[in-house]
């Protein structure tokens, strides 16, 4: 049975996904049933995880044919992380998006819930599919089931999703391109199999192309901040159930998407020709992080200025990808853990604000903490984190980053990382000073206290909380989820 | 001679290509962007597919023969690469799936806005 | 915007091109896409591999079916549910919820009706003359793909298209009550259930997932025989949903998700 | 002998394809949108991808362009650009 816990992680949510569409349309049974499937894919992704600790690497072969010939499954330490977090953050998402239910989804539960549960099916099968073109059909499922969840919203969430249909598939298709560049060269799709064929050619034009085209499809599924442009409305004028789950999830699948492409397919020859890439790439990843912190600080809805902040960390995890250096891409891949829990709490957050105050303006912020302490003091957690403040995760791995920054020499890339740390530290008093000190008293007897608000404040301040385990605990898991990934 | 059966396909392909992308990002009225974009995919499809041909005596991946007696001695020269066809027939289809979603929201936006112009769609979002 | 489109499409063709210069001789039956990569061990040389060995291990003549339902059977069936996924999507996104409905009605901003179309009775003839064969064909397309070109999606989309004859050559509201769509919406979830469900079967019989040798222990058929009918079962799943989805997505695009008047 | 006709194949479907952009109705671009597909399966075809052919046919021509028109017959088939 344990062998067959790596397939399970990504058939399961797939086949609850389908049968849930056949559901009536009763909210309490489908709460409940989507509570409880998730839960158990979250054991078996632990499960998962679990064997990767213990067997280090997990591969499987579906219909029974050797990789090659078939198609292949394959699970590091860190990609069985990555998979339990997405069920966890699905989870998470789950309970934390039901209240928005009742104003926003209505009679097409069934079909939402669907579409909630493929796109965990294919965040998991992106995490751990080893087949270049499996992967493309993996990215757009979520894509496609991305597109359907945001445009439900309805109002502006309209032209953002068509804007993230129009780059979305132009970014999928860019890979699929290099799929096909690599496949004309190589005559093979098998991730493992391309790397041990690049390891011994001559660098020559086709290869530089497939990998320029699989990069730049990425950075666009990444949000990295030129090709950006799709994702701060997309994520604002979701419905906040959805911007839950996809908000953590999909830009930094595509993080460990780039992470593959690097390592896992051209790990064998990207270290002789890194250096020219490096250059441009971190000069891109700064820019991005000061591009979407300073379009976070122009912005006055609290959703929005997440969204933005979103673009940035893209380039946090873009920049230490391509440091050239191990503690870089140490680095990021820890920022993708940090980051995804961190953007989890803060959409978390947003959706508690809007429950006790009734709005999600700056404006409406005014008295938060009297209004929702507990919300109040998630934010303040979640503040801390991404402004870098020991002991919070946050702190090491932008720690993490700079050391690989500086060891590579890559100034830049130092300097915009501090910045956006002080960047941060403005947009977050702006926040909180609304929040703890407003400027006038709100009427008191027209609001009456949210307990949704308040439980929700809970959950994101449990969650908040947790970050301080991670920062705590971030030796011990990086030595035992991501060094052993990352080539020294 | 054979213009089809050559690399002069590569070149084609590069020019459907690039008129795809101009039309995906180029053009303001919603459902031409949907346009380019499909000729866009079309274009990447017919450069997977040039891939799998092979000169000489090869003919389509369907083995001949195939009803009758069990056939033996299959050359691998003298059929096409299947494994591009097979790849292709998942992109046509996500393809079209991607156009489905994406005619569903311009139908939305037209009921929200009344047009399908993005700029004249940007200006009433502007100005409401 | 129009100068940067142009300036940027020329780019990609120019990056584009460079690379094709790259690229192995155009249909060199020994380039790597075709016969593998010297790197790479001779029986991972996955093309050869494929034409020589794929009949004598399912038993079917055409090896894009062959690959596409059992060598690679994993990307068929999100390829399924990609299109079970769109229907879905579209469904959520054209399908409003009863308040804001109620809401558009009373402000008078319904999006514009077409007007009523005249009934054709040479239209309508040709439409009942066309439909059965049309679905025979496709059922020929599911049932012969081992054989010739063709399969579940092909068989799927034709076997919509001739519902989809129906409502433009009759009209909408007269093919629903026909066929409701609590009848065909069903229909797309269960064709990826079904899929979705043969790979169970054969993952609780011992096998891999989709591994349809598993099958035999059922089903006392030769190793080769039991992958063509697995093949064959897997491409009715297919079917079942493509041809559901199809015309669940046409009900819904054409009447802007309300199924009150079509074309 | 043929590659004239191929050649006066392929400028057809380049003059097609800009044709498809260029349209000022959306009713006719989605229709000249439906014929291109039909001639890449030509091109698809001629390169021996049969399979891939019938599947752009049936999916690409034809449910594809009657999604664009059903859409298309919903909203407004006019555009100055």
């Amino acid at each position: 049975m344990s062998d067959q816990l790596i397939i399970l992680a990504i058939i399961y949510p797939l086949f609850v996904g389908v049968v849930t569409s056949l559901m009536p349309c009763r909210e309490r049974l489908l709460a409940i049933w989507g509570m409880v499937h998730l839960a158990l894919a979250n054991l078996l992704s632990l499960g998962l995880l679990v064997q990767t600790l213990t067997e280090h690497q997990v591969t499987y072969h579906l219909s029974g044919w050797a990789p090659p010939l078939g198609i292949e499954l394959r699970a590091t330490v860190f990609s069985g992380l990555i998979s339990w977090l997405i069920s966890a953050v699905a989870l998470v998402g789950f309970i934390g998006g039901r209240d928005t239910w009742k104003d926003q989804v209505g009679e097409r539960l069934p079909h939402f819930l669907a579409l909630f549960f493929l796109l965990v099916a294919a965040f998991q099968g992106l995490c751990l599919s080893n087949d270049a073109f499996n992967l493309y059909v993996m990215l757009e499922i979520s894509s496609l089931a991305t597109y359907g969840l945001i445009a439900f919203g309805g109002g502006r969430a309209y032209l953002a999703t068509f804007h993230y249909i129009v780059m979305g598939t132009i970014g999928a298709s860019f890979y699929l391109i290099g799929v096909g560049y690599l496949y004309i060269k190589t005559g093979t799709l098998n991730i493992s199999d391309l790397a041990q064929i690049l390891a011994g050619v001559p660098w020559t034009e086709a290869y530089i192309l497939a990998l320029g085209f699989l990069i730049i499809g990425l950075l666009l599924k990444m949000a990295v901040f030129p090709l950006h442009l799709w994702l701060p409305n997309a994520y604002t004028y979701a419905p906040d159930a959805t911007s839950i789950l996809v908000a953590p999830l999909s830009t930094k699948l595509a993080v460990f998407l780039m992470f593959r492409v690097m390592f896992d397919i051209f790990g064998g020859v990207i270290d002789d020709n890194i250096p020219s890439w490096s250059l441009f790439m971190v000069l891109l990843a700064s820019f991005g992080i000061l591009a979407g912190t300073s379009l976070s600080l122009a912005q006055r809805d609290l959703k929005k200025i997440f969204a933005c902040l979103i673009v940035a960390e893209a380039g946090y995890m873009l920049g230490g990808l391509w440091l050239h250096d191990p503690r870089g891409n140490v680095g990021a891949l820890f920022h993708l853990v940090n980051d995804a829990v961190a953007t989890l709490v803060l959409f978390l957050v947003v959706v508690a604000v809007q429950e006790s105050v009734g709005g999600r303006n700056l404006g409406h912020l005014s008295g938060l903490f009297r209004k929702s302490p507990l919300t109040a003091a998630a934010l303040i957690v979640v503040a801390f984190n991404l402004i870098g403040v020991p002991p919070f995760a946050g702190f090491f791995s932008k720690a993490t980053l700079i050391t690989g920054a500086i060891a590579s020499g890559r100034l830049e890339f130092v300097v915009a990382l501090l910045l956006a740390s002080l960047g941060n530290l403005v947009i977050f008093f702006r926040i909180l000073e609304r929040a703890y000190f407003p400027s006038e008293e709100p009427f008191e007897e027209k609001w009456t206290r949210s307990k949704r608000g308040d439980v929700l404040g809970a959950l994101a301040l449990c969650i908040g909380l947790f970050l301080i385990v991670l920062g705590l605990q971030s030796n011990t898991i990086m030595d035992l989820f991501i060094r052993p990934v990352v080539p020294l | 001679m054979s213009l089809i059966q050559s690399g002069f396909i590569y070149w084609f392909f590069v020019v459907l290509l690039m008129i795809g992308m101009y039309g995906a990002v180029g053009k303001d009225n919603l459902v031409k962007k949907l346009i380019g974009l499909s000729i866009f995919q079309t274009a990447i499809i017919l450069f997977y597919v040039s891939i799998g041909f092979k000169n000489g005596p090869a003919t389509i991946p369907i083995l001949q023969g195939g009803h009758g007696e069990p056939i033996k001695d299959i050359a691998a020269a003298s059929y096409f690469n299947p494994v591009p066809h097979v790849l292709m027939l998942t992109a046509i289809v996500v393809g079209v799936a991607t156009v489905g979603v994406a005619l569903a929201v311009i139908q939305r936006l037209y009921a929200e806005y009344g047009t399908l112009e993005e700029n004249e769609i940007l200006d009433k979002i502007a100005n409401s | 915007m129009k100068r940067l489109a142009l300036v940027m499409s020329i780019l990609l063709g120019l990056l584009l091109l460079k690379g094709t210069a790259d690229f192995p001789q155009f249909g060199d039956p020994n380039s790597p896409a075709s016969a593998g990569h010297p790197n790479s061990s001779e029986d991972s040389h996955v093309s050869v591999r494929y034409i020589t060995e794929a009949y004598g291990e399912t038993h079917v003549p055409n090896l894009v079916s062959a690959i596409l339902a059992d060598y690679r059977n994993f990307d068929t069936m999100f390829e399924t549910t990609v299109v079970f996924t769109a229907g879905t999507a579209i469904f959520l996104i054209l399908r409003l919820p009863l308040g804001v409905l109620a809401r558009r009605r009373s402000k008078a901003e319904m999006p514009r009706t077409l007007p009523p179309l005249a009934r054709d009775p040479i239209l309508e003839m040709a439409c009942r003359v066309l439909f059965p064969p049309i679905q025979l064909f496709g059922l020929y397309v599911l049932t012969h793909g081992h054989y010739s070109p063709g399969g579940g999606f092909q068989a799927g989309v034709i076997l919509g298209a001739s519902f989809i004859l129906l409502a433009i050559g009759f009209d909408l509201r007269g093919t629903l009550s026909r066929l409701p769509e609590s009848v065909y919406n069903p229909f797309t979830a269960l064709g990826v259930a079904f899929y979705i469900g043969i790979g169970l079967l054969c993952l609780v019989l011992g096998g891999n997932f989709l591994d349809y040798e598993a099958l035999r222990q059922v089903v006392p058929l030769s190793s080769q025989e039991i992958r063509s009918q697995g093949i064959l079962l897997v491409e009715c799943g297919v079917t079942v949903t493509v041809g559901s989805v199809i015309f669940a997505i046409y009900t819904n695009l054409v009447s802007r998700g309300l199924h009150r008047e079509g074309l | 002998m043929t590659w004239i006709l191929e050649a006066f194949l392929l400028l057809f479907i380049i003059g097609v394809a800009i044709a498809a952009l260029e349209s000022k109705c959306l009713l006719t671009s989605s229709i000249i949108l439906g014929a291109y597909s039909f001639m890449m399966c030509l091109i698809y075809a001629a390169l021996g991808a049969v399979d891939v052919a019938f599947t752009e046919a049936a999916v690409g021509a034809g449910a594809g362009t009657v999604f664009f028109l059903a859409t298309i017959l919903r909203t407004d088939r006019k555009t100055s650009r």
